[in-house]
């Protein structure tokens, strides 16, 4: 096996007093679609906020491409190809979905420290994210204010800006969060095709979501990774039935 | 921006550029200067428009970088007429009376300035930076208020305007032109930056700052540099301000005068640019012409305010863009 | 007691409720599934108050609920166990009690302090501990007690067991029955569907904002292709 | 020594004065959320309405009760008419608006006034020193006010630590929708505590009418001065107000008092008096960025 592309080694985070999380062990291998699953308030969002450089470990470490990361700044974990999307929607509404898109593109340019040239017409910024757009279905949308856009496409546009800049590692928060069939069933087509381009950690309630695209899934219940496994590993294992899918199924 | 708004820019401009002759033609020269007056404090508003409008960093102290310019400028003056050098110090540098140098190194000093107390207050939030801002600036109030070599208190005379090569800045026209053409200058100068891909990045700040740090960007660099920019329009003002007085005094540092730029922002409508214009414009007009009908005019202005505030909520210029929306 | 026609409600430019239609008559417990984002804390919100409905009205007790801001809908005695739970992080536990207390409705056996620990024994060990110390399982019964404080006609848990260890999930399913047992009137939403159904009378079922099956609890629970079709994984 | 006693204590009589200015605003804030430039408006109120009435020949004790009213009434009828419909608004708004009303009180107390500063007479029994130790004669008006400044301390303490109310003014503050979800009707809790702020406003402005200048404006430069207080002492809590109160009243009182002493041995005496004037006008503003800089949000954020 591969090293992986993304590790975090007996990382736990506590809250004056109250474990959000413990002894995280998580591999995400290159390449592959790895699902976090887990009740509300098992520590999905706080494993999220860590890997992504929000939330502050207390102990433990983390590795992306092989090198500890643990006290990288936010920013500089995007600079190195670990990108994030939010739970809620979290785009910029003021501006129209092009200019999101390439705010996004121009976070990966050296500085933006340039105070005369017209950002606009910068087609080092516009052309990606043209293209951005037109993968994600948001061609009509160019000049529309993304505050202004229909939930499903704002989540479209959220997940769209996370790929600027040709992220290695995802970590995709909860993106079918109240979109409706229709729109899961479109997210989950535009997932797919990225496999394989982008190593993905998807955190998802939907459960059919993740069975449909996960290669790999692990199930965080009170802090700790239950289990780690196949979609039908996850599926047969009594104790996530017991812990997770309740007595629903 | 709809076609009736650029019209109605454009008339404003054309009205400004004729303004001292109208002036005249009436007998009214008083105007000219009221004009000037305005048109400086307009630099000032829109270089905080910069930061409080693009950038959500509510400075209530912004008065502090226009006083220090219009310091800079008396100051130097100051030891240019007296032919000394500046601190007592044997072989520093003297005073100047050149209006662009001038210019220059108040520019300068605000930036400093800037730098230093926007580190520290960059570091604050909301309340916080409205707060610490406001306290820089009341310490640079006290600070002038005690020195005594420029006057403290009771500020400090200039012996006539700064030199400007071909243009006589004694004569109130030809000073109004300086201003006017500073005004248009700055305004273009300050579109071009909220348009920039710096500005970008300082609107994505405001906007959505978790985000753009998520996406990449170390934020608070960004705007410390956009807080360091806005603080030299200020200066910039400031000297002006201090030429069209020939008079300089601890007032200019005042905590009011940081609240009255914060209102004609407001006023006119934030994250324009051209709305700072228009703010600073309608308040200090507003002022004059109450003024001249009661001695009460705040009493006026007061819940004049309070009516904009509720119910134009995007300010004067909002008012205008989007009535010309709804007419086009 | 409680009825909702044609609901319709949404955050922004979306549409989360498309008309829903609801009742609930005293001394009933009526519970409220459907997947996740299908609407159920949305259709909680607009009876509570915390959302506008965009049109369709809200009944309680006769009294149209739509005009009232929310400090009235808790006045006629609705009480709210909200998903967030929602106690107050500076208030010790006998304090986000004794805020709430108040008797509105004019109970005939009001809830006391006394009563709710009587209810809720751990939250007597725990009285002058402030609410941000307690455990998620904790939070849970000190939302329950205060929501009990207003002596509500009608009870709403919104998640009332989500997160939770089986052990306090067991201890909160057994007051939820004992409140039950007193002629409580409650609506509840849950992911534990087989205990849901053994608690309430009846059901309704919700999908993309719209109530698409309802009927007696006890039909439901039979019901093994309704139940996989809109609640199975 | 002596002196250093005096001093202490004039410093803790600014500090509770601030202290009953500064515990509305910093309530208003924590709990509603809302920057009230306008503060100072109501202390202005309680210094012209109590000066006039003293004026009149009114009794000390009616005329802080009438002045208190007029305060909390101007507070009351401020919330309703205007503050109301801000709640939800940014914080520019509310700073514009309540900037408008600066000037409109302003204006006001000029046209009923007129320009002329009030100055308000000590009642007799006020008007006394005593012996705070052998041979050191203090005012004992100042000395009644903090002994005021303590009590209405203590009376906030309990109102809101103890009482019913109190509990609910706490957890508005934390979760609005939440209280009014239990039945609290949350409007006439804000107009509550916003008619309080004001009125213990307008004590502090009874209290100030005859040590200074009863004038249009005063009300400003003294709110300057509660905001920094507020932001020092943690914006929304009241055990803040008053530890930020203090520290500000000492600080400004004993380095006014002392620092021209201190920089005497470094400086030349009239160097060393100029740079002690900017120095000690400006140690309040020191303070606060210095605890800014190091805890960006006071000393006990609420």
């Amino acid at each position: 096996m591969t090293e992986p592309v993304l590790q975090t080694r007996d990382l736990s985070k506590s809250y004056a007093g109250l474990q959000a999380n413990r002894n995280i062990h998580l591999q995400l291998q290159r390449g592959e679609i790895h699902a976090l699953i887990g009740p509300n308030g098992a520590g999905k969002s706080t494993l999220i906020g860590q890997l992504a450089g929000e939330i502050k470990p207390t102990s433990g470490q983390i590795f992306f491409k092989g090198r500890d990361i643990t006290t990288s700044a936010g920013h500089a974990r995007a600079h190195l190809g670990l990108s994030r999307s939010f739970q809620v929607t979290s785009v910029f509404d003021d501006m129209t979905v092009l200019e999101n898109l390439a705010l996004a593109v121009q976070a990966h340019d050296r500085h933006s420290f340039r105070f005369f040239s017209r950002v606009s017409q910068n087609r080092r910024f516009n052309r990606p994210a043209c293209e951005l757009a037109r993968q994600f279905g948001l061609e009509q949308y160019h000049a529309v204010l993304a505050g202004e856009l229909g939930h499903g496409e704002k989540r479209q546009l959220e997940i769209a800006m996370t790929l600027a800049g040709n992220p290695e590692v995802i970590l995709l928060d909860e993106p079918m969060a109240g979109i409706g069939p229709g729109g899961t069933a479109e997210l989950i087509r535009l997932l797919d095709g990225l496999r394989g381009q982008v190593s993905m950690l998807l955190v998802e309630h939907d459960v059919q979501a993740v069975f449909a695209l996960a290669d790999r899934i692990s199930v965080l219940v009170y802090g700790e990774i239950i289990a780690t496994g196949s979609v039908e590993e996850i599926r047969a294992n009594p104790q996530v039935q017991q812990a997770y899918l309740g007595d629903a199924c | 921006m709809s076609r009736r708004v650029m019209w109605i820019l454009a008339g404003g401009g054309l009205l400004l550029l004729a303004l001292p002759w109208l002036a005249q033609a009436m007998d009214e020269s008083y105007l000219t200067t009221t004009v000037t007056r305005v048109m400086i404090l307009a630099i000032a508003a829109v270089s905080l428009d910069l930061i409080v409008g693009y950038g959500a960093m509510v400075s209530f102290g912004h008065a502090a970088f226009f006083g220090l310019g219009a310091y800079v400028a008396a100051i130097l003056s100051h030891h240019f007429h007296l032919g000394d050098a500046l601190l007592g110090l044997p072989y520093g540098i003297g005073g100047s009376n050149e209006l662009l140098l001038v210019m220059l190194l108040a520019m300068l000093v605000a930036a400093v300035v800037a730098a230093l107390t926007g580190l520290i207050s960059l570091r604050t939030q909301g309340i916080h930076f409205i707060m610490i801002t406001l306290a820089f600036a009341q310490m640079l109030f006290y600070l002038f208020v005690s020195l005594d070599v420029y006057g403290g208190e009771d500020g400090l005379v200039m012996s006539g305007r700064n030199h400007l090569p071909g243009i006589d800045t004694a004569d109130d026209n030809q000073f109004y032109y300086v201003c006017l053409l500073a005004l248009l200058l700055y305004v273009f100068l300050a579109r071009r930056l909220v348009n920039s891909p710096f500005g970008r990045v300082i609107r994505g700040s405001k906007s959505n700052p978790r985000r753009m740090q998520a996406l990449g960007y170390q934020t608070y660099w960004y705007r410390l540099v956009a807080y360091v920019i806005a603080a030299t329009g200020a200066a910039l003002a400031g000297v002006l301000m201090a030429n069209m007085n020939e008079f300089v005094d601890p007032g200019l540092f005042s905590w009011q005068l940081s609240g009255e730029l914060l209102v004609m922002v407001i006023l006119g409508g934030l994250g324009t640019i051209y709305g700072a214009v228009i703010g600073a414009s309608v308040f200090l007009l507003l002022e004059i012409l109450l003024s001249a009908y009661t001695e009460h005019w705040m009493f006026f202005l007061g819940p004049f305010l309070v009516l904009v505030v509720i119910y134009a909520r995007h300010g004067l210029f909002g008012l205008l863009q989007n009535r010309a929306r709804r007419n086009d | 007691m409680l009825r909702l026609q044609q609901v319709h409600a949404g955050y922004g430019g979306s549409e989360v409720l498309s008309g829903v239609d609801l009742l609930l008559r005293e001394g009933e417990v009526v519970t409220l599934l459907g997947r996740n984002g299908m609407g159920k804390s949305t259709t909680i919100h607009c009876i509570m108050g915390q959302l506008a409905c965009r049109s369709g009205s809200i009944v309680f007790d006769g009294c149209e609920l739509n005009d009232l801001p929310a400090f009235r809908r808790a006045r006629l005695g609705i009480g709210w166990v909200p998903e967030e739970r929602h106690i107050f992080p500076n208030l010790s536990v006998q304090e986000n009690l004794q805020v709430a207390a108040a008797n509105f409705a004019s109970a005939q056996q009001p809830w006391t302090l006394q009563r709710v620990y009587q209810l809720f024994p751990r939250l007597q060990e725990r009285v002058q501990h402030a609410g941000n110390q307690l455990s998620g399982g904790e939070q849970q019964m000190l939302a329950i007690a205060r929501a009990l404080m207003i002596n509500p006609r009608l009870l709403i848990l919104d998640e009332a067991t989500e997160g939770l260890a089986p052990l306090i999930r067991q201890e909160i399913w057994r007051v939820i029955e004992q409140l039950k047992q007193q002629g409580l009137s409650i609506l509840i939403v849950d992911k534990h569907i087989k205990t849901l159904l053994q608690l309430a009378d009846r059901y309704y079922l919700m999908e993309k904002g719209q109530v698409v099956s309802s009927g007696e609890a006890s039909q439901l629970a039979q019901d093994a292709g309704l139940q996989a079709r809109y609640l199975g994984v | 020594m002596l002196l250093l006693i005096e001093q202490v204590l004039n410093g803790l009589q600014l500090g509770f004065m601030l202290f009953l200015l500064s515990a509305g605003l910093t309530l208003v804030f924590g709990v509603m959320n809302l920057i009230n430039l306008a503060h100072g408006s109501f202390y202005m109120v309680g210094a012209y309405v109590a000066a006039t009435m003293i004026q009149h020949g009114s009794g000390f004790a009616l005329a802080l009760l009438v002045a208190l009213a007029a305060a909390a009434l101007c507070g009351l009828l401020v919330e309703v008419l205007v503050l109301r419909h801000l709640y939800h608004r940014d914080h520019l708004d509310q700073v514009l608006a309540t900037f408008g009303l600066i000037l409109f009180f302003n204006e006001s107390t000029r046209m009923i006034w007129g320009r002329q500063p009030l100055f308000m007479q000590l009642p007799e029994f006020l008007s006394a020193s005593v012996e705070i130790l052998p041979g050191v004669p203090y005012p004992l008006y100042r000395l009644v006010i903090i002994g005021v400044g303590l009590l209405v301390a203590v009376g906030l303490y309990l109102l809101i630590s103890h009482s019913r109310v109190g509990m609910r003014i706490r957890a508005g503050a934390s979760n609005r929708d939440m209280i009014a979800a239990l039945g609290v009707n949350i409007r006439w809790l804000y107009s509550l505590v916003f008619a309080l702020g004001a009125l213990l406003a307008g004590f502090a402005g009874v209290m100030a009418a005859p040590l200074y200048a009863v004038e249009s404006g005063m009300g400003e430069s003294i709110l300057i001065l509660t905001f920094v207080v507020i932001v020092i002492g943690g914006i929304g809590s009241v055990k803040g107000a008053l530890l930020g109160a203090l520290l500000v009243g000492l600080v400004d009182t004993l380095g006014r008092a002392f620092l021209p002493q201190l920089l005497q041995g470094l400086f030349d005496s009239s160097s060393a008096n100029s740079v002690a004037a900017s120095l000690s006008s400006m140690g309040i503003y020191l303070l606060m960025v210095l605890v800014l800089a190091i805890r960006p949000r006071g000393l006990f954020p609420a």
